[in-house]
């Protein structure tokens, strides 16, 4: 028999698995990132001081752009190629196979914006004080941007629609993390504390990623059949 | 019914928006046959699977899975049932081994190994190339390997034999065979006719076209 | 004409060939690049300003001369291989990309090391270091691409297209931002020009250069000799080379 | 027989029906458009003199990034569903049938973006004496953006890759128009005179309009053999 | 070859990276002839059809149309050539009415208007309604239709019988009957033989299950 765990594990692996197929599509939503982010001095302005007042909300928003690319894939594909319905036909609770692909995605599109955030808060003169609340909230913003994703795509899986629709599904949800993000970030370069907006960027992660597996299974319950 | 019946339905109606596709349809799948749902283009036969595989859900009718009503036993039917529809359910990206290696942990596939599979399906050699390389009738061979190995006891086929050679459809027809001979059952919608003896055929009226 | 050209767009001639130059360009890079780095690390004098930091030029510099150059070698290799469907210069391009992008990350990581005792920052906003950087995207979105296709040739030729449209570009984006930069005029450090730099530095530099030439042209040599061997790797002739003799 | 004019209307009539048949993706990309333009003052700053500073660059960005992620429905549906064989099949030469598809997406994608860009500059202070470049710049921009990014949807039509492999390859071609257009309109707002910089936006998108269409016939031919 | 060979391949070489799939192959499609291609999964029918219809570059080997060779006679070719493949290539949000409509702009399809080619075909009443409410023989019906309409002479289809139910193909098959009647001529592959009398096979050599 087919257990918990192993359908939990065998969905993370098989689609990591895939994005290292492509190779490129590791990288993919990082590099989009840095490109986002080089746009800003080219459109808005090279100097170095205006830069630092933008970067905590350039990065961010760019975040959730690279984010927001790479959504429209992840129940998309599966959709195409008829292996969502293999996945929902499984005798394992659907939520825990979502949250499974939803860790996935994360994998591949969150944490590289995450890891490479230090870097492009280095491009965009951001001052010292505001790299580690950058981390941080990016950690748990990201991972939220991926939860409620995950639900406006399988709202949208089967509408041959474009990612346009997505997005706008989706975007008005990231407002609130984007402002306890960036404000986050903006505290700490002020010199003021920002303990509590983190605390409160974990509480909705939390409260996330305790509604959105079993919303995005619901919705992709009603989403399959257009 | 009898007691054989694996899976019941019963006075079945089906209607999209204003458009009835069939109504009060019943029927069962019994261990030991192969239902060949046929028809016209149209007449819902794909419809009819998805009802019966629980992916689409029903306007009016019950559907009972070994005699209880399948809401009360939802998850022990879907570990006891295969379904296979148009498309072939395989990640191209991904060779047909690794497809199979992941689709065992969301299935109960373990009658035998994913290269024993594939080899059975006429699939050997092509085990480990990337699944976009294959022609289409190797890609439907891949997606059938799963028969191979499972161990569900319904089979919902939704026109297997489409792109498969003379070679697939016996291989198929011979897994068919040995499938409902341990007890198992299936039920295919298919165009064309099986030579198989346990085959009984459901056809389903052609509504959207006799009304033209 | 057509046969000479014809030759050169063999990749078996052109492997054995090259398999003679091989050695000579590696004894020069090696000769020149050793040159340049005890001259320009040991007898170089400091720069006034800077200190040793200054050294850093002799990676710096050649490394970004070639980053551009390795451009267009890329480029022009692609629209021959498009214009005369010449296997050759296929190969050439797709083995330049990942070599241009190591050399154009070398320079900017170099830059920005050089930049922190310099201007007191990793990184700024300065029209060549900007240009740098989006030629740093082209070469990796041309690596991307040519790593998506199933088939060497469809990719190659794929490239190829993407190459001539950079070409077009590549003009017109450096001269863009260029203007964009001084638009702006923002209260800078400019660089120090070549000019004015004392010859006892300028000479090694030069050598480098050199040596930098060199090396780019044995690597590319040996990436396209790779990229020859994966491609026809079922003909006979390779199927020979493979076979101990 | 068909005619050339037949088949290039044939074509326009087509993108744009379907585009009019799910009625929301006329809207999309505008949507998206406002969307990013909302997120700057959330993410960045409120205040309308910061604002107003970053009006033109983020009014074109927002208007790039729009354009680009309608972008990779441009072939790939027709690719997915076998349509675009009968495009390249049609005896009518390539590069004016894909001309025609270009210019289908920049009516339903540029056009709004540019019709609206107004209310966004009032939405973000811009001074009055930027809408007028800013107009004209972005009818010109969006449609190198259009016809540039044709060339990459060309070329990624068959990788089953998502949009983020396109947007890495299209970013960078974009940048001088990006440049061109932003200080247009910001020379306009400091009072310079902005004529030159919109005669190099013109000169660059009629050039555009030259080589785009040819290389993207070229790019179709070599992207659907995957 | 006879000068009744329409479209003529000699010494069709293709091979992929390293894999070869056919060498040497030549052969001609005559002008009241029904060609089918026959083989088992995966040796190379869709790829050939594709080499013919120029979707698919050729490594080695020539076609020639009419005589002359198809690189000088490119646009005049794709004029008189109707193709279509494994996928319905119909925009699925259009109707099959508005379907035909554009295509007929892109290709010389005017023996009929779509409302009587949708009609022959089997899908009246089915005009205007968007194709993805269509089942899977409906819209092959419907991308099918193409050929009531079109002047071209020759036709490719691949695996044209996919999903038709039992009268679809009686339809077909009188349809490529006349047109090859008319001095057409057609290649197609199937698995399914055909009851044509002017079909002559053509069966590709499985060199991908040889070397098994
Ligand atoms: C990430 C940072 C940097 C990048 C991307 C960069 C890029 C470049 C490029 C592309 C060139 C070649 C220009 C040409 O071919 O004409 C160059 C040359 C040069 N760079 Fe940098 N650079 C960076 C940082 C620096 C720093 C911090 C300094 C020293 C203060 C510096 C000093 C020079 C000098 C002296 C030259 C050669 C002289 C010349 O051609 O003008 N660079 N750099
Ligand atoms: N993109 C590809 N890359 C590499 N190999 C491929 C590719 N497409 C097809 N092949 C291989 O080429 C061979 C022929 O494929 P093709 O689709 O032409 O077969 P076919 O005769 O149409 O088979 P079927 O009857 O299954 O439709 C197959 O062995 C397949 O694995
Ligand atoms: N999403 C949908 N919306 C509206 N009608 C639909 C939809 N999908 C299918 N239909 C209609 O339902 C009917 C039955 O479709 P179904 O796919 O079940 O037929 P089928 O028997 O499988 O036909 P085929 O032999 O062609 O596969 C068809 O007439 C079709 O037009
Ligand atoms: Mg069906
Ligand atoms: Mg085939």
């Amino acid at each position: 028999m087919t257990t918990l765990s192993g359908a939990f594990f065998g969905v993370i692996h098989r689609d990591l698995s895939i994005a290292m197929r492509h190779r490129g599509d590791l990288l993919n939503p990082l590099f989009f990132f840095l490109i986002v982010v080089t746009l800003v001095p080219l459109g808005i302005s090279p100097e170095p001081a205006r830069l630092a007042a933008m970067a905590p909300g350039m990065i961010w928003i760019s975040a959730l752009l690279a984010t927001l690319l790479a959504l429209d894939n992840l129940f998309q594909a599966d959709f195409a190629d008829g292996s969502l319905v293999h996945l929902m036909l499984s005798p394992q609770p659907l939520w825990l196979l979502v949250l499974a692909k939803i860790i996935a995605h994360w994998l591949v599109t969150g944490l590289p914006v995450v890891l490479f955030s230090p870097l492009l808060g280095l491009m965009l003169s951001l001052p010292e004080a505001g790299f580690l609340p950058l981390l941080l909230g990016l950690t748990l913003g990201t991972a939220v941007f991926s939860l409620l994703g995950a639900v406006g795509a399988a709202l949208t899986v089967a509408l041959h629609k474009g990612s346009v629709l997505l997005s706008l599904l989706v975007m008005p949800l990231y407002v609130p993390v984007l402002i306890f993000g960036t404000s986050a970030v903006q505290r700490a370069v002020d010199g003021m504390s920002y303990g509590g907006v983190m605390a409160m960027l974990a509480a909705a992660s939390a409260f996330t990623l305790l509604i959105a597996p079993f919303a995005a299974a619901g919705a992709l319950k009603v989403g399959i059949n257009g | 019914m009898s007691s054989q019946a694996l899976l019941e339905f019963q006075a079945l109606t089906f209607e999209r928006d204003d458009w009835p596709l069939f109504s009060d349809l019943s029927g069962a799948i019994k261990v030991g046959e192969i239902l060949q749902i046929t028809g016209p283009n149209g007449c819902g036969k794909t419809t009819l699977l998805h009802i019966l595989a629980t992916i689409q859900p029903i306007n009016v009718g019950t559907l009972r899975w070994k005699g209880s009503d399948i809401s009360q036993c939802h998850q022990s039917y879907l570990a006891d049932v295969a379904f296979i529809g148009h498309k072939p359910g395989l990640k191209l990206s991904l060779t047909p081994r690794e497809n199979l290696q992941w689709l065992s942990k969301l299935q109960p596939l373990n009658r035998c190994t994913s290269a024993e599979a594939l080899a059975r399906i006429g699939l050997a050699g092509f085990e480990d190339v990337p699944c976009y390389t294959l022609s289409a009738g190797q890609l439907r061979r891949a997606a059938l390997a799963v028969l191979c190995m499972t161990q569900a006891r319904l089979w919902l086929l939704d026109e297997p034999l489409t792109a498969l050679d003379v070679q697939g459809i016996a291989d198929l027809e011979t897994l068919l065979l040995a499938h409902v001979e341990q007890g198992g059952a299936v039920a295919l919608s298919s165009h064309q006719a099986l030579t198989n003896p346990a085959v009984r055929t459901l056809a389903l009226d052609a509504m959207a076209e006799a009304e033209l | 004409m057509w046969q000479w050209f014809h030759k050169l767009g063999s990749p078996r001639w052109f492997y054995h060939i090259s398999g003679k130059f091989l050695p000579w360009l590696a004894l020069a890079s090696v000769v020149l690049i050793v040159t340049g780095v005890v001259w320009g690390l040991a007898f170089a004098p400091q720069d006034a300003r800077q200190g040793n930091s200054f050294r850093i030029i002799y990676i710096h510099v050649p490394a970004s001369f070639l980053a551009l150059a390795g451009y267009y070698v890329m480029a022009a290799a692609g629209a021959v291989g498009m214009i005369w469907k010449m296997k050759l210069a296929d190969m050439v391009m797709v083995a330049a990309a990942p070599l241009g992008a190591a050399l154009t990350f070398i320079a900017l990581f170099t830059g920005a090391v050089w930049g922190k005792p310099t201007w007191g920052t990793y990184w700024i906003w300065d029209a060549r270091i900007t240009s740098m950087l989006v030629l740093l995207f082209l070469y990796i979105g041309i690596i991307a691409l040519s790593r998506s296709f199933s088939t060497r040739e469809t990719s190659a030729r794929a490239c190829a297209i993407l190459a001539l449209v950079g070409t077009v570009n590549i003009p017109i984006i450096y001269k863009s931002v260029d203007w964009w930069y001084t638009l702006h005029q923002p209260a800078t450090i400019k660089m120090t020009g070549a000019p004015s730099m004392h010859p006892d530095m300028f000479k090694p530099l030069l050598v480098m250069i050199l040596g930098f030439y060199c090396f780019y042209a044995l690597v590319l040599l040996l990436n396209t000799r790779t990229e020859i061997l994966l491609r026809e790797s079922r003909t006979t002739w390779v199927k020979e080379l493979a076979e101990p003799k």
